[in-house]
């Protein structure tokens, strides 16, 4: 982000007297700024495309009353949800009552700092990148826990807990799912794992194809990230036909808002992240996007990264549909017997091929047969 | 829990799933499989069988008060007089559709065929009151006065004609005696009476108290 | 017992009324034949428990099925009706109990074919039956606190409960 | 509930599955004790629908009850109709025409199709996935376009009449009927293949509220809940009643094919493979109808013979019984219906014992009990 300073108060002259940590701030407020606007406009376009594909799969047609064919369906969503009155349950516990949707917000749109959607386009390119977005997405649990708990309500208490349960177990597997990425590009950093996919194998390039071991490891993130953030093989805490609407059920107005963006803002980020990890990211197969003007180059990269995250989206959607619901100890059982052995196994099987290959994968081994 | 069926289960998981997913893919990929109806543009056609809203035709409608007995909640009633030619005149016929079940009862049993089922289905309403279909716009109280007026000149023209015959028959008698028999119980009083009553009603429609039903002899 | 080949034979109502007779002696009054589908033994309220535990375990009758137990209120006195059914034999029979007029009881057969249960409340809860040593003997279809038992022939409607016009 | 001596004291949870709960098939209030997630008792309250049916059958005419039995099962109209046609035709010894038998016949086993596909997308969508909900409604609705063609009604049909039915099918109706069938049957392979051999669902289903076939039958249970535990009794084939032994179909029974025999997955197969046979039976209904009247000879003011009857049916949702009181005048004299819902509530308690709440849940959908056949 200095950098960036550095280089705008060179460029604009009026900057000169300013100190500089002023204006790194101001840059960082707008990068903020920008980023809020793509994940709100994501997650309400996110809720009207699931609506629509729920419409298509389902036999019928899905919103299309407001605006042409439903397109602004989510901003008459948006509206209601704002203008309708939030009541807080009289013998509910009104300070946590009121934080628990700021601390499920914040945990999904906190993780966009780390999101790599361009070349340059990188809010912060920490270098401990994957270790943050896994931090900052347990917030999301201390919000759904405060929820179950404060509203006062059996059922939300019921969901609450499973929750927690549910979101602290597949952690795991999901962590050690992302590791083989982190093991092939020898960092954490994000911008770091695309490059490492970039160069001229193209499509082979990616870490899915690296080795059978990261390919198998994609699926597992898959199913895990799906768990993490309640998708509906997984939607335990909130499932409507059991526990009437779980976590959240004595929420009305914004603040059901927030958690049901706060859902579509975790749909984005593991869409982002696998992308990021297993998908090769903003490269843009057989081509160098840096060597583009800064411009075109940021932008290009930007448009393959979103294209392959919304595919991502889309295929959750599309299981979304498709799948009825576990029990709680089944989920239990899939985590730690299924899921954490089978990552364990894989992580050990990428370290060992990385060991044996020198950190080479099948494609660059074929690409350097033929020199 | 062997290994074999260990790996078993997750085969089973993976293939079982995406099985199900080639078919929710093959509804989301072609749009035409679209079945819902967009209803206030579209609407269903309407088999011709339907038993939508009552509608009663009070010209054939011969009051005979079968729909009223065979409705098995009471929502038809009917108010009928017997007018001056003997047949019964319709004062009020009156369906209450928020309570009718349309179970079409009333119809079969309904010996003119007037009672049949519309097509109609769009009645919601905000009050009560508009559920109650009314077949006679005119107020009950009215028709029952007019036909109780028309029965009574009615009566009254049958008394003179008899007070003529019997003239006829008094002087008829003198020559032969005659064994007619009246029975006058219309004597010309009720005919003075009626008339007095509209007069009294005095200016604007004559609103007479609901007279008892004159019972022809 | 998957596989019901009707391999047992199929009684008519006078042949399991006269086992009964034999069996049960003076408890079993009479039987209901013409006019009633499937037939009525009629039996003394008190003798209710025995000829039913005998009826299911008896072989050749074995009616391990209650399809149906109503009351009904002849006016003058009450009734408790049974219908049962043999899977093995595939026949049917009916088993009905007189009970006096006022505080009618009579001993229940949920033990005997725990189908009786839901079945016995309501009797009790539309009609005022009370069956003696039943598990859990309470209003079933109407509110708790609710006075009289609607199926009566002579019951009156209260105007208001709990001040809703009825 | 805690068995561990130094266990930390938890305290046992009440809680009101109540009458509004999303998947409790209408107003049926389940108060659980819950230890956690772990069901402890399950003591379901009915009554909150009851309107009295017998009563009102107790002031109406044999002809005017008729439409009160659409509002028995709802979903299974035509199934009642027919039940109490039976019943007061087995009264009053009335001879039915051949050609109504054969209508009563067809619309009974199409109505048994429809109420089969609310129970399995009903079921699939309290287990989670709503998309099979939306593809049985799409075929329940052509049923409904069939029904409203023949009788007028979608929902309450209101069909059946003393002695024959209201109307003949009109021109159109049997090929149109032929028609749905050829587009329902391979349907039913899709069901399966996206959603009754899902492992998720067979998981959530297999080996849960085991019931052996003694238990079946000592609760009285009747129907799809009966024979999903393995007993072969259908009443269309052990009672025979009207003109069902012309057709020949298989009576489907529990196999215990992904768990226990008797455990969920069997009833709701059971239910899947009948709609199968239904199929089958209409077809030969639709292709031996013969021609004729449709209604006998009943005279305007009915009065039945003196006599007790009483007449079982197979509904959808297992054994309706009709006990049927008449003393020669216009009213029944007292008029009993037992239904397969209420039946199955009874051994509700003594099932749920142990599982957890989605299992509850689970329970009520493998049942397919309806509300206004409980309370009446």
């Amino acid at each position: 982000m200095e950098a960036l300073a550095i280089s705008l108060v060179n460029a604009v002259p009026l900057l000169a007297g300013v100190p500089l940590w002023t204006v790194t701030l101001l840059l960082m407020v707008v990068v903020a700024a920008v980023i809020l606007v793509f994940a709100l406009t994501f997650e309400g376009v996110g809720s009207l495309v699931l609506r629509k594909v729920a419409g298509d799969i389902q036999a019928r047609i899905g919103p299309n009353r407001v605006g042409p064919n439903g397109m602004l369906q989510f901003l008459a969503d948006g509206v209601k949800l704002v203008l309708k009155e939030d009541l807080i349950p009289a013998s509910a516990d009104r300070l946590l009552f009121k934080l628990a949707p700021y601390f499920a917000f914040v945990g999904s749109f906190a993780a966009f700092v780390v999101v790599p959607f361009g070349v340059g386009l990188i809010a912060a390119d920490l270098n401990i990148g994957i270790y943050y977005v896994m931090a900052v997405t347990s917030l999301v649990v201390i919000g759904v826990l405060l929820a179950g708990w404060s509203s006062n309500n059996k059922w939300a208490l019921l969901g609450g807990m499973r929750a927690a349960a549910q979101i602290v177990s597949y952690e795991i597997p999901v962590g050690m799912a992302l590791i083989p990425a982190v093991l092939i590009a020898g960092s954490l950093s994000l911008q770091d794992i695309v490059r490492s996919q970039g160069g001229l194998l193209g499509i082979f390039g990616w870490n899915l194809f690296h080795n059978p071991f990261t390919f198998f490891s994609f699926f597992l993130y898959f199913t895990a990230a799906q768990a993490e953030t309640n998708q509906t093989p997984f939607d335990l805490p909130e499932a409507e036909s059991e526990l009437v609407s779980g976590y959240n059920v004595e929420y009305s107005g914004i603040r059901f808002g927030l958690f049901f963006l706060s859902e579509f803002g975790d749909m984005f980020i593991v869409a982002a992240l696998a992308t990021a990890c297993f998908l090769g990211g903003w490269n843009v197969p057989y081509f160098n996007a840096g060597a583009l003007p800064w411009i075109w180059g940021n932008l290009l990269s930007l448009g393959v990264f979103l294209t392959k995250a919304f595919t991502m989206v889309l295929i959750m959607m599309w299981v979304r549909w498709t799948l009825p619901r576990l029990r709680v100890d089944q989920l239990m059982r899939m985590a730690w017997k299924y899921l954490v052995p089978l990552t364990f196994v894989n992580l050990l099987g990428v370290s060992l091929w990385l060991l044996v290959f020198q950190g080479k994968g099948i494609p660059g081994m074929i690409a350097s047969l033929f020199g | 829990m062997g290994l074999k069926a260990y790996m078993n289960d997750i085969v089973e998981a993976v293939v079982t799933t995406a099985k199900g997913m080639r078919i929710t893919a093959r509804y989301g990929v072609n749009p035409k499989e679209e079945v819902t109806l967009q209803y206030p543009e579209e609407r269903w056609e309407i088999p011709e069988g339907y038993r939508g809203f009552l509608h009663n035709d009070v010209k054939k409608c011969t009051s005979c008060t079968m729909c009223v007995k065979v409705c098995p909640i009471d929502c038809i009633s009917l108010e009928a007089v017997r007018g001056a030619d003997k047949k019964m005149v319709l004062a009020s016929y009156d369906i209450n559709i928020g309570r009718c079940m349309y179970c079409g009862l009333c119809v079969e049993v309904c010996p003119p065929k007037s009672l049949k089922h519309t097509a109609g289905y769009e009645m919601a309403s905000v009050a009560r009151g508009e559920l109650i279909l009314h077949f006679i716009q005119e107020d009950a109280a009215e028709i029952k006065a007019r036909v109780a007026l028309q029965v009574a000149e009615v009566a009254a023209k049958e008394a003179e004609a008899k007070k003529a015959a019997e003239a006829q028959a008094v002087t008829k008698a003198a020559e032969v005696p005659s064994s007619e028999t009246e029975s006058a119980d219309l004597s010309s009083e009720a005919v003075r009476a009626a008339k007095e009553e509209a007069g009294k009603a005095g200016g604007g429609e004559p609103k007479a108290t609901k007279e008892e039903e004159k019972k022809p002899e | 017992m998957p596989r019901h080949k009707a391999k047992g034979n199929r009684l008519e109502a006078q042949a399991i009324f006269d086992t009964l007779k034999g069996k049960f002696g003076d408890a079993v009054v009479e039987l209901q034949g013409e006019g009633y589908s499937p037939a009525f033994v009629v039996v003394a309220a008190a003798a209710v428990k025995e000829v039913s535990r005998f009826l299911k375990e008896d072989p050749n009758l074995s009616f391990d099925v209650l399809m149906c137990l109503s009351g009904v209120d002849y006016k003058e006195k009450f009734a408790v009706a049974y219908h049962l059914h043999s899977l093995k034999h595939r026949h049917a029979i009916g088993l009905k109990a007189m009970l006096p007029r006022e505080n009618p009881s009579l001993p229940t057969v949920d033990d005997v074919w725990p189908a009786a249960n839901f079945n016995e409340r309501e009797a009790f809860d539309l009609f005022g039956i009370v069956f003696e040593g039943s598990k859990d003997l309470r209003r079933i279809l109407l509110p708790p606190d609710w006075e009289g038992h609607p199926l009566r022939k002579d019951y009156k409607y209260p105007d208001f409960y709990h001040g809703i016009k009825v | 509930m805690t068995t561990r001596s130094n266990a930390l004291p938890t305290q046992e949870m009440t809680i009101n599955m109540g009458p509004q709960h999303p998947s409790t098939h209408g107003v049926l209030r389940v108060i659980l004790t819950t230890d956690g997630e772990v069901v402890t008792r399950a003591v379901p309250d009915v009554g909150y629908l009851h309107r009295g049916l017998e009563k009102i059958g107790e002031r109406v005419t044999y002809a005017q009850f008729m439409p009160f039995t659409d509002r028995l099962d709802y979903l299974a109209a035509m199934n009642c109709n027919c039940a109490w046609a039976w019943a007061v035709e087995k009264l009053a010894k009335i001879e039915v025409p051949e050609r109504a038998e054969f209508l009563r016949v067809i619309v009974s086993e199409l109505n048994r199709i429809s109420s089969h596909l609310i129970a399995f997308g009903s079921y699939t969508a309290d287990m989670g996935a709503f998309t099979p909900f939306l593809y049985a409604i799409r075929e329940r609705e052509q049923v409904n376009d069939l029904f409203e063609m023949l009788c007028g009604n979608r929902l309450t049909y209101n069909y059946a009449r003393v002695g024959g039915v209201s109307g003949d099918a009109p021109p159109g109706f049997l090929e149109k009927t032929k028609e749905f069938l050829d587009y329902f049957e391979p349907k039913l392979d899709e069901y399966n293949n996206l959603i009754s051999y899902n492992k998720i669902f067979v998981h959530r289903l297999a080996n849960v509220a085991v019931i052996p076939a003694e238990e079946a039958v000592a609760y009285g249970l009747t129907g799809p809940n009966l024979r999903g535990s393995g007993v072969f009794f259908d009443l269309r084939k052990d009672e025979p009643y009207s003109v069902y032994p012309k057709f020949d179909f298989k009576v489907c029974v529990g196999t215990g094919e992904r768990g226990t025999l008797g455990d969920c997955f069997d009833r709701y197969m059971v239910r899947i493979n009948e709609m199968r046979e239904s199929i089958k039976i209409v077809r030969q209904a639709v292709a031996q109808i013969p021609d004729g009247p449709v209604l006998a000879k009943v005279p305007r003011v009915f009065k039945p013979p003196v006599g007790e009857t009483y007449f079982r049916s197979e509904c959808p949702r297992g054994e309706t019984g009709i006990y049927l009181i008449s003393d020669g005048s216009v009213n029944p004299y007292r008029l009993k219906i037992r239904t397969g819902s209420f039946v199955s509530m009874n051994i509700f308690e003594k099932i749920t014992r142990g599982l957890m709440i989605a299992d509850i849940v689970a329970v009520i959908g493998s049942f397919d009990i309806i509300l206004p056949e409980i309370d009446r």
